[in-house]
């Protein structure tokens, strides 16, 4: 048998040897780049964790008889609480949804502050069986708020929700 | 240049037969791995059993145990190459690293595709799954595109832990974080093609085109870098 | 020797005492000093400890990358950039979890609940979950040159989720609340004395986060300084055996 | 003469193990070089330098005018490794495990036939499963899977181990033709007396040292 050193193909140039290094971080970078077009782009409605009153029934993956998540303010005096039963409005975007929840919702639970409720729209009625609050970004001192307790109670519904 | 790119080829195909071969002749993955994901599923049924959620559960068990059967599989595939020697050899071959990581890339991938036909088949029966065509379409292309980014992450992972002590317990920590965008990903897409707790089959387009992206990042990166991972 | 015995100098010592102090006003500050919030009560000021750690934690993975990159981009391949990196991500890995357990008990106390899987947390439990990762492989083992090789690599993969995690309040709807500071476009949301407790958490934090770095990077370079002496010691025995 | 092999001062490390503390070593073309020494000397560590597998920690090599420090890589395609494991696929046939390391280095299938009649493993042993196979047998298929690929520098762990004389007698005749044909030899071994006939440079390693030589 003939055990002559087997030729080696030709050494590449560096310049040939860079170009090779540089072909898949090009394709890194595009893909990610098609990734962030995706994920911002496509998928929003799918990764949104909720939707907003305003879109049950309109949005995609808003509608149909499916478990939702529907964000929007407890509106101010429509709040009642019995026998273990809290039933609340709910608006975002000047629509309204009637919502009824078993058990005592959570956390800072209260009026005039943006919830996300879990559930099935039912005969138009939200049937919620979990409440989360959703707390704003915004922060504000309970010392200096108390010098105008009285324009707070009005201006807190009024508060810019996301 | 072309030469380079032609033993990349050649090593490539010469390692996803080899491995396909070794496979063959073994029969593991039908005598061991299949057992397993089956086990595993029946479990699943066994501990979520009641009023439809194993209906709207299913596509996240049917990943899930593709996932852990995977896990068996990639460790299998780099211990027939450190058990005489192997790895050694053939990176002393001058076999190009990139040849190597697409050759076992390619075996995983065909392995695994043909056991996530057989969990389909399982979660219809087990499940009471019953998508549309057009589910099925979708659940197919899912399959694909999700099994390429496996074949990936898998080979380079696994390439990675290879010579490593206690890799039988590392793998999955290593693997495990860096496959979770896929079982995310194509289990929402399988939740759509489904239509389980609702879902629209429109809505998984989307996600499929992010196990995409997920297996392009990943062909990528193990491209450039199985080749000084598997190095000493 | 004493520098043998201790990774300290009078640097960090200076900058240890700092960071102690400035801890110590921040624990006055957002403990006794600032006031309740209107809506949250007391609740607001696990926000003074809650912000600061996910920034620590940005900072760390942020510096993890760059040290990885110069590491691979250096010809010399001086280890001191891993142990850098690696230090890092240590100390990352830990105020991510500080951050996702302060955000929990937060999140009882507000939201009702301590998880909920929106975009914002599960990007940073998946942010977590991947530095483990990395951590685990620095941990696998060979020679330290193989360490940083692989380590390096993972580095610069894993930071690109930063981006998503802090920019994921924005892109997508989540229950959890949008930045009140670092938002661009927006006035600054918080009242005069919260902001100020807030700054001064994430100057203390970061002032901590130095220090410790410093410390583990010098805790590394010992040991590896121990194998290298070793390795000196070794090739004189191993010449022994050949009769020199 | 051309220098195939250069090493001065070379140290690699095993996890923290000086396994060479500094060898210096010069290896011209065409020449078959024995290593020998006690166990734990170091001899495969040399080899595995020179297949550009086991990293330098000091000093400098070179292989056949390629630098060890900076692209120990591209090495390789011109060395043959024979280690102390064989390198096989167990679950693979005889021919199956020769035929995929002749596709890995580019061989002919005509190669793959030459190799095995040459190494006696053709007919009836190679359709048999190389977990069945015995020691000596092993033995031959790697040394077959090592003749495919022609290298220009033979690196060898023990070729002999596990071969019967017959064996021994036709591999040493495989590896002067191999020479004769422009390869070089060096290989590790504790059978004095077969590989010093072999040899044309008997050199001793020890402590990670070269501790003495003959020509």
């Amino acid at each position: 048998m003939d055990l002559t050193p087997r030729p080696i193909a030709d050494a590449e140039s560096r310049a040939q040897r860079q170009r090779r290094r540089w072909v898949p971080i090009v394709i890194v970078a595009l893909a990610l780049a098609a990734g962030g077009v995706v994920v911002t782009q496509f998928l929003t409605s799918a990764i949104d964790y909720y939707c907003n009153v305003d879109e049950v029934g309109v949005r995609d993956g808003c509608v149909g008889q499916r478990r939702i998540r529907v964000q929007g303010i407890v509106l101010e005096n429509s709040l009642q609480q019995a026998d273990g039963v809290t039933e609340f409005m709910m608006s975002f975007n000047n629509k309204t949804l009637q919502v009824r929840y078993q058990g005592d919702p959570g956390g800072v639970f209260q009026e005039c502050i943006p919830v996300v409720a879990h559930g099935r729209v039912v005969d138009g009625i939200f049937d919620s069986d979990r409440i989360e609050v959703k707390h704003t970004n915004q922060y504000v001192e309970k010392n200096k708020s108390r010098f105008d307790e009285a324009t707070k109670e009005t201006a807190a519904c009024s508060q810019s929700p996301e | 240049m072309t030469s380079r790119m032609q033993t990349a080829r050649r090593v490539s195909v010469a390692v996803a037969r080899k491995d396909l071969r070794i496979e063959w002749n073994s029969k593991v993955l039908l005598n061991q791995v299949a057992p397993f994901s089956l086990v595993i599923m029946i479990m699943f049924a066994f501990a979520l059993d009641n009023e439809g959620i194993l209906q709207r559960v299913a596509p996240g068990l049917l990943w899930l145990a593709t996932l852990f059967s995977m896990l068996v599989i990639v460790q299998r595939s780099f211990a027939v190459e450190t058990a005489d020697g192997a790895l050694d050899a053939l990176r002393v071959a001058g076999t190009e690293p990139v040849g190597i990581f697409i050759g076992k890339s390619l075996a995983l991938m065909v392995q695994l595709f043909a056991l996530e036909l057989m969990l389909l088949a399982i979660a219809l029966v087990l499940y009471t799954v019953e998508p549309t065509a057009m589910g099925y379409a979708e659940t197919f292309a899912t399959m694909a595109v999700a099994t390429i980014g496996l074949g990936f992450v898998g080979t380079l992972y696994g390439g990675l832990g290879a010579g490593a002590r206690g890799r039988e317990t590392l793998l999955p920590l290593l693997l495990l974080p860096a496959v979770a965008p896929v079982l995310i990903g194509a289990t929402r897409a399988t939740e759509a093609a489904f239509g389980s707790g609702g879902a629209q089959s429109s809505e998984g387009w989307p996600w499929i085109g992010l196990l995409a992206v997920f297996a392009g990042v990943f062909g990528a990166v193990g491209a450039l870098a199985f080749g000084p991972m598997i190095e000493e | 020797m004493t520098t043998t015995q201790t990774t300290a100098t009078p640097a960090t010592q200076k900058l240890g005492i700092a960071t102690t102090l400035a801890l110590i006003f921040l624990l006055f500050s957002g403990l006794i000093f600032s006031a309740e919030d209107v809506v949250q009560g007391s609740t607001v000021r696990i926000m003074y400890v809650h912000v600061p750690s996910i920034w620590v934690a940005y900072l760390a993975f942020a510096l993890t990358a760059i040290c990885s990159a110069v590491y691979l981009s250096n010809r010399s391949r001086s280890l001191i950039w891993d142990r850098f990196a690696g230090a890092a991500a240590e100390i990352g890995v830990l105020f991510v979890a500080v951050s996702l357990v302060t955000g929990s008990l937060w999140g009882r106390l507000t939201w009702g609940t301590f998880w909920v899987w929106d975009a914002r947390l599960t990007s940073t439990a998946f942010l977590f979950i991947t530095y483990v990762g990395y951590l685990a492989v620095r941990r696998l083992g060979g020679t330290f040159r193989q360490r940083a090789r692989r380590s390096a690599v993972m580095a610069l993969l894993a930071v690109l989720e930063i981006p998503l995690v802090h920019f994921s309040v924005n892109l997508w709807r989540t229950l959890h609340q949008k930045a009140s500071i670092a938002d661009p476009n927006a006035k600054v949301k918080l009242d005069g004395f919260m902001l100020f407790t807030l700054f001064w958490g994430l100057i203390s934090f970061t002032m901590l986060f130095v220090w410790l770095l410093i410390h583990r990077q010098r805790l590394m370079a010992l040991e590896d300084a121990v194998q290298d002496q070793g390795l000196d010691l070794a090739i004189q025995q191993r010449r022994t055996e050949a009769g020199r | 003469m051309e220098t195939v092999v250069e090493l001065s001062g070379v140290v690699a490390v095993l996890s923290s193990f000086p396994a060479l503390a500094g060898i210096d070593l010069a290896v011209q073309r065409g020449e078959i070089v024995l290593l020998h020494g006690p166990n734990g000397a170091g001899k495969t560590s040399v080899l595995r330098v020179c297949a550009g597998l086991l990293p330098i920690e000091r000093g400098e090599g070179s292989v056949m005018g390629v630098n060890l420090r900076t692209q120990r890589e591209s090495v390789r395609e011109r060395v043959g490794l024979l280690g102390h494991s064989n390198g096989l696929y167990l679950e693979l046939t005889v021919a199956q495990n020769v035929a995929f390391w002749a596709s890995a280095v580019g061989a002919s299938s005509q190669e793959v036939a030459l190799a095995m009649q040459q190494m006696k493993i053709d007919g009836r042993l190679a359709d048999i499963k190389a977990s069945q196979l015995s020691a000596g047998q092993r033995r031959r298929c790697a040394l077959a899977s090592l003749m495919v690929r022609r290298a220009s520098l033979w690196l060898l762990d023990e070729p002999h181990a596990g071969l019967d004389t017959a064996g021994q007698d036709e591999f040493d005749a495989i590896l002067r033709t191999a020479v004769n044909s422009g390869a070089t030899v060096i290989f590790a071994s504790h059978e004095t007396q077969r590989s010093r006939s072999l040899a044309t440079r008997v050199i001793r390693v020890e402590g990670g040292l070269i501790s003495g030589g003959e020509s």
